[in-house]
Formats: structure tokens, C-alpha cells, sequence
């Protein structure tokens, strides 16, 4: 596969910074359910 | 909540960059009356007076000035709404006869509103082709009282108004407020001068940490 | 309620132009530094046929420069001593305000400009004949509508608290990213740089109209809910 | 620690979870099927394994501009003014602004591969750019702080006028570019005609993406929901300080 290095690069950013922002997203809702009252919430 | 009650606040919370400088006031001014606010510095006075005049959103409790609810909306109250704050609002390279004019032509003010309103400030004459910036506080303060009264509002909120000025220029105030009152516009002043403001208003109300303590 | 926009309008932009008359801010600090940044530009790129070249462009952008200081200089006016908020408790309409304070920024714009072209005259042996400053002159005006109606707009939203000062050039120059391009197209077929022809001006200037009429409109619709807290 | 129940930690629900399985399933493939089980373009080689990943993140970065700006309408246009709209608007360009960055860098490596540079004044992506600095305004004007309602306000106003702003910037930089020469042959944004498993992967790309898209704003709009509550109740104890303040 020519250009390998450029293909994997663009998967690899991609892929990681999804991964990454999803990580986030996910921990950032737990520590913020954790703090806030089920009364707040609205989609529960 | 009688009827015409000018101002009606019922535990109402305004918020400051975070800080609740409104913590649950509760006032009703009626019309006609000359309410003096006192209370120390930092107490939510000059908050109080922008919330009512439509400035600042008020985020709980309920909030009516002349039978607007300002939760709802905050800007079609201030027309009949006249707010003298910390600032002038006066543009400093303009003449004073200048700025008179500026303000009355927004406003809608006659020609004749505007020259009695400068001549009843004493800032008429050769001193009207003076500029704002050259003048003192208290000319300063003359000027932008002046631009208030050609807006003939009918509630007039006034911080500090007499600040700044000489025994001349507050006696000044003191007949305007009083006029104003007598054809039928309400007034809330804010004042640090206890006695002076008291022999002003009709009725006083104390305002510490945000909150109405006791008004007689 | 026209009628009192209008009144409103005139008023306000009188005054700011009576301010500018009385401070000098732009003809004593914008002009010369605009025509310092001609300068620059000649030391940047120090030959004379690419000067002749993109001459028109470095118009532009030293113009986009100056919009920067003018934007902050008209609001800094009604900020200073609270002008503004008594503006908006006396219930005054936004819109007459909008369009009052867009037309003297207009004019001080249209002032800059005409000492910038004469300067690329001068520093970038540049030549306008003919038709050429017909699509000039209406290229300047249709460009310099657009940057007046969003450089007030966007300097109504910034002119609120503090620390939003340095949110102007980064809300403002993605705005007028399409009358940077399209002007300096539009002049350089009026300077015919490069072999362009006066007429391939003319869509150009087409697109500046249209950029000026949208945010104007915009702007009135608009220009209220930004300057509120 | 705020004493009331938490019997809900996190701001997963089944829809959500859903949207998350879909993605990965999906996605999964793309990350597969892309590098290894796909054939080699005829034209372009091994360059149209970037295609897989850059149309889907094109495509949810215009997507996500698109809900803001329709949020925002929302918002405004809405007699209750629900602060719903706002949050969708402000979660979608959030991940919209990710997205774009993602997609001129790899409009930008595949065109270091098949034009030999990394950037092109290609309409589309030069409009890309000015979208990516636009949203960052925006986001930026969402930070002024204020009541919810305020931010609410101020970001809509904004988000209008940016869309407002496209068709010009977009119409103008095609003008300016059609003067220099035709649209490349390869414009990054799969001109080329695909078939088969390839087909298959692309869409498979669009829709994992789309999904993806939906459980991040579903998140992140709940995430602002909890902060701006946490907000509400700063405030609520602000407000109890002050009044003890006063009666000491």
C-alpha cells in the first residue's frame, strides 16, 4: 500500500480524536451526573 | 399587588457577573411617591434601579414596573423608564447645548422642552458652548439631569443624584424631583445623603445584601 | 416608527461625525497609520512590477486594518461614559442607532480610502483612467457599505462587557473575507493589473452590492439583540 | 456532594446506547474495510482509503453547522423560547468545530498525496476553512458568559448571520477561483465513481458517522444541561448566603 504512511495518519487522527472526545464526553457526563439532582435531568 | 402600583418586586434575584446582587427583593412603590433608598454600598441600590429600568434580566421571582413583567420582556417598559446611573452618558467632546439637543431629538423632545429643561439646570447661556469634558462633576451631573428631564419619563430612578453638586444644584434637584412627582411621574432615589433625601421622600426603604430590610 | 428611525439615524450619525471632527482620532492616528502600512508593504515586497500588481489587494487590506481601529474607536465613544445604556433605557430604536452610527462610519471609511488610493497611486505607480474609475468609484462605495454595516454590527455585540474587545478581528475577518476578495478583484480590473480588463470588474462589484444589501438587512433585524446584556 | 438521589449516573440512555452500538459496528468496518479489505482506486490508488474517512467528516461537519443554524431559528423563532434549542445549537457546533478541523486535515493529506501539496485554494475546502474560523467566533461568543437566556440570545443572533454569511463566501471564493483554472479532475469530495464493497464502505462511513454525530450532541447537550443547572443551584446558594449575611 503506497502512501501508507499518510493513509494511517488520517485513520489513526480521525479515529483517535473520535475515541478521544468520546472518552471526555462520557467521563465529563459521569463527574457532572454526580454533582447535579435527578430533578435536573431532564432526559431521565 | 394594588392596581397601579408603579413598581412591583416579589423576592425578585438579579445576577451580577455571577454574584446575586438582587437576593430576593420585595418593594412596591405606588404612584406619585418619592421613595428614598438607602443602604451601604455594595447592598444591590444601583443594580436594583438598572433591573428596574429593564437593564438587567431579573432570573427569579417576579418583576413588574408601570404593569410590564420584566421575566418576559424588558425592553417596552423603558421608554416611559428615565435612569440617572453612576455614568452621565454624555458624549465629552460635544458642547453641552450639543449634548441637550442630542438626547432630546432621540427622545422626541420639543425645542421648548429642551431649552427650559437647560434653563432650569442652569446650563444655559454662554456655559452651554462649553464642552463636556471641561466641565466639572457637578455641571456634568447638571447636564445629564437635564437630558433626563426632556425625556419626561414616568418613573424616574436616580442614583447619587445629588453627588457632586453644590447647595444651589441639589435645591435644584430637590424642585425638579418634587415637580416631577406633583405631575404625576413616580421617583426612586438612591442616595447616601440621609437627611437631605429624607426631607425629599415620601417614604424609605433600606436595602442591605440584596434585600428590602424595613421600609417606613 | 420609520419616520423616528430616521430622525434617530441622522442624529446619531451627526454626532459621530461631529465627534470624529472635534477628536481627530482618524485623521490624526487611523490615516497615518494606514498610509504607514502602504508603506510597509512597499519595504515587504520591494519590487516594483509585483506593488503594480496586487496593488489593489494591499489597498484592501490595509483598509480591513484601519476598519479594525474605527470599529473600536466609534463604540469606545458610546461606551466611555455609559452613552450607550442610556440609549438603550431611553427606549431609543435600535435600528435608527444602527443605521445612524453604519453611515458615519461610512463616510470615515470613504475618507480613509481616498487617501489609500492616492497613496497606491503614488508609492505603487498605479494608473485609473476611464472607465476605470467608474468601477472604481462603485466598487469603493458598495464595498465600503458592506464593511461599515457589518464592522457596526459586529462592533454593537462587542461593545458590551469588557474583555470583548479582542473578539472583533476574530468575529469580523471571516465576515469580510468575501469583500476582501471580491473588492480587490473589482480593483484590480480597474487598475487593469495584470492584463485585466475593466469589465471583468463589473460581477465583482455585482457580489459587493448584494454582500452590503444582506448584512444591512441583517443588521437592522439584528443589531437590537446584540447591544442588549 | 449534593445530597439528593442519583440513582442515574452518567447521560447514557437506551437511545443512546443504541446510536453508540451502531456507530461502532459501523465505524468498526470503516476502520477495517478501509485499510485493508478494500481494493485500490483505478485512478487514485491507495489515496481513496483517506475518502472513507474525509466525506463522512465533511459531511457531519456541514451537518452539525446546519443543526446549529436550525436550532438557533428555533430558539428564536419559538414563543417559549425553550433553552432545549440553545444547547442543541451550542453541543452541535462543538462537534462541528472538531469535525471541521478533522476535515482539512485530511482534505489537506490527500491532497499532499494526489495534487503534491497540502493545500488548495479548492472552493470547497477554502470554504471549509472559513466555516472552521467562523464557528470558533461563535463558540468564543457563546463563551461571554451570562444567564443561559443571554447566551441563548447572543448565540442565535450569531448563528444566523454565519449562515447567512455562506452562500456569500461560498459563491464568492468559486468565482475567484474559477478565474485561476476548472475545478481540479479530483475534488476531495468523491467525484470519483465507486461501486461495490468500496460504495459500501463509504456509506457505511456516512452513516456510522451520523449516528456517531447523534450520540455525541445527545451527550454534550445533556453535559451543558447539568452545567447550566449546576449554575441555577450556584446561585440558589448564593442567594441563601446572602440572606443569612443579612440577618447576622
Amino acid at each position: 500500500m503506497n502512501h501508507a504512511g499518510f493513509i494511517i495518519a488520517v485513520y489513526g487522527i480521525t479515529f483517535g480524536v473520535i475515541i478521544g472526545l468520546v472518552v471526555y464526553t462520557i467521563r465529563q457526563g459521569r463527574n457532572l451526573s454526580r454533582t447535579v439532582a435527578d430533578k435536573d435531568k431532564p432526559w431521565t | 399587588m394594588s392596581a397601579h402600583s408603579v413598581i412591583n418586586f416579589v423576592d425578585a434575584v438579579a445576577v451580577y457577573n455571577g454574584y446575586p446582587a438582587l437576593a430576593g427583593v420585595t418593594l412596591s412603590v405606588e404612584r406619585n411617591e418619592i421613595v428614598l433608598l438607602q443602604g451601604p454600598n455594595g447592598a444591590g441600590k444601583s443594580t436594583l434601579l438598572r433591573a428596574c429600568a429593564g437593564l438587567m434580566p431579573v432570573i427569579r421571582g417576579t418583576a413588574h414596573v408601570l404593569g410590564y413583567d420584566l421575566t418576559v420582556d424588558r425592553e417596552s417598559v423603558r421608554e416611559r423608564v428615565g435612569l440617572l446611573g453612576h455614568q452621565n452618558g454624555l458624549f465629552g467632546e460635544l458642547t453641552i447645548a450639543e449634548n441637550v439637543s442630542f438626547w432630546s431629538t432621540v427622545v422626541g423632545a420639543s425645542a421648548e422642552e429642551r431649552t427650559s429643561a437647560m434653563e432650569r439646570m442652569a446650563i444655559d447661556g454662554k456655559l452651554a458652548e462649553r464642552r463636556v469634558s471641561e466641565l466639572s462633576a457637578g455641571q456634568k451631573r447638571r447636564c445629564a439631569l437635564a437630558c433626563l428631564v426632556v425625556r419626561r419619563a414616568e418613573l424616574w430612578l436616580l442614583d447619587e443624584p445629588h453627588a457632586g453638586l453644590d447647595a444651589k444644584g441639589r435645591d435644584e434637584i430637590d424642585r425638579i424631583v418634587k415637580e416631577a412627582a406633583a405631575s404625576g411621574a413616580t421617583v426612586v432615589v438612591a442616595s447616601h445623603e440621609i437627611e437631605r433625601a429624607q426631607q425629599l421622600a415620601t417614604r424609605t426603604v433600606s436595602l442591605i445584601a440584596g434585600q428590602v430590610r424595613e421600609s417606613q | 416608527m420609520s419616520m423616528s428611525t430616521s430622525r434617530i439615524a441622522r442624529a446619531v450619525a451627526a454626532k459621530d461625525l461631529r465627534i470624529e471632527l472635534r477628536s481627530r482620532v482618524v485623521t490624526n492616528q487611523v490615516l497615518p497609520f494606514s498610509g504607514l502600512v502602504m508603506v510597509m508593504f512597499a519595504f515587504a515586497l520591494d519590487n516594483d512590477d509585483v506593488l503594480q500588481r496586487v496593488a489593489g489587494g494591499l489597498v484592501w487590506l490595509a483598509t480591513l486594518f484601519s476598519l479594525f481601529m474605527l470599529v473600536q474607536r466609534t463604540f469606545a465613544v458610546e461606551t466611555y461614559d455609559g452613552a450607550l445604556d442610556s440609549l438603550r433605557v431611553a427606549g431609543v430604536n435600535p435600528q435608527g442607532i444602527f443605521l445612524g452610527k453604519s453611515f458615519a462610519l461610512f463616510v470615515q471609511l470613504l475618507v480613509l480610502e481616498s487617501v489609500l488610493f492616492v497613496a497606491a497611486v503614488v508609492l505603487y505607480r498605479v494608473n485609473v483612467n476611464g472607465s476605470g474609475v467608474v468601477l472604481l468609484v462603485t466598487c469603493v462605495l458598495c464595498a465600503t457599505a458592506g464593511l461599515a454595516f457589518v464592522g457596526t454590527l459586529y462592533g454593537g455585540l462587542t461593545a458590551g462587557a469588557r474583555g470583548r474587545e479582542t473578539l472583533l478581528p476574530l468575529l469580523l475577518l471571516p465576515v469580510v473575507a468575501p469583500v476582501l476578495i471580491c473588492a480587490t478583484r473589482a480593483t484590480e480590473s480597474a487598475f487593469r493589473s495584470g492584463g485585466v480588463t475593466v469589465g471583468e470588474g463589473w460581477p465583482w462589484v455585482g457580489v459587493l452590492a448584494v454582500f452590503a444589501a444582506v448584512f444591512g438587512l441583517g443588521g437592522l433585524l439584528s443589531f437590537g439583540s446584540l447591544i442588549e446584556e | 456532594m449534593n445530597t439528593e438521589t442519583q440513582t442515574f449516573t452518567g447521560v447514557g440512555t437506551p437511545a443512546t446506547r443504541l446510536y453508540g452500538l451502531m456507530a461502532i459496528v459501523a465505524l468498526g468496518w470503516v476502520l477495517l474495510g478501509g485499510l485493508f479489505f478494500t481494493p485500490e482506486d483505478a485512478v487514485q490508488g491507495d489515496a481513496v482509503r483517506i475518502m472513507y474517512v474525509h466525506v463522512p467528516t465533511a459531511w457531519i461537519a456541514y451537518l452539525a453547522f446546519i443543526v446549529t443554524g436550525v436550532a438557533s431559528a428555533c430558539w428564536m423563532i419559538g414563543k417559549k423560547h425553550s433553552i432545549g434549542f440553545d444547547r442543541v445549537a451550542g453541543a452541535s457546533a462543538e462537534v462541528g468545530v472538531l469535525f471541521m478541523a478533522m476535515t482539512l486535515l485530511s482534505g489537506s493529506l490527500w491532497g499532499r498525496i494526489t495534487w503534491g501539496t497540502f493545500w488548495v485554494w479548492d472552493p470547497r475546502l477554502t470554504t471549509t476553512a472559513f466555516l472552521f474560523v467562523t464557528y470558533i467566533g461563535y463558540l468564543a461568543v457563546r463563551g461571554l458568559g451570562g444567564t443561559a437566556h443571554q447566551r441563548a440570545r447572543r448565540s442565535s443572533v450569531i448563528a444566523l448571520l454565519a449562515v447567512l454569511e455562506i452562500p456569500l463566501v461560498h459563491f464568492s471564493v468559486v468565482m475567484w477561483r474559477s478565474l485561476h483554472q476548472r475545478a481540479t479532475v479530483l475534488s476531495p469530495d468523491g467525484d470519483i465513481k465507486m461501486d461495490g464493497i468500496m460504495l459500501f464502505t463509504l456509506l457505511c462511513g456516512v452513516f456510522g458517522f451520523s449516528v456517531l454525530f447523534a450520540w455525541l450532541v445527545s451527550h454534550r447537550q445533556r453535559i451543558m444541561a447539568m452545567k447550566d443547572a449546576r449554575q441555577t443551584t450556584a446561585i440558589d446558594v448564593a442567594v441563601t448566603e446572602r440572606l443569612k449575611e443579612a440577618q447576622s
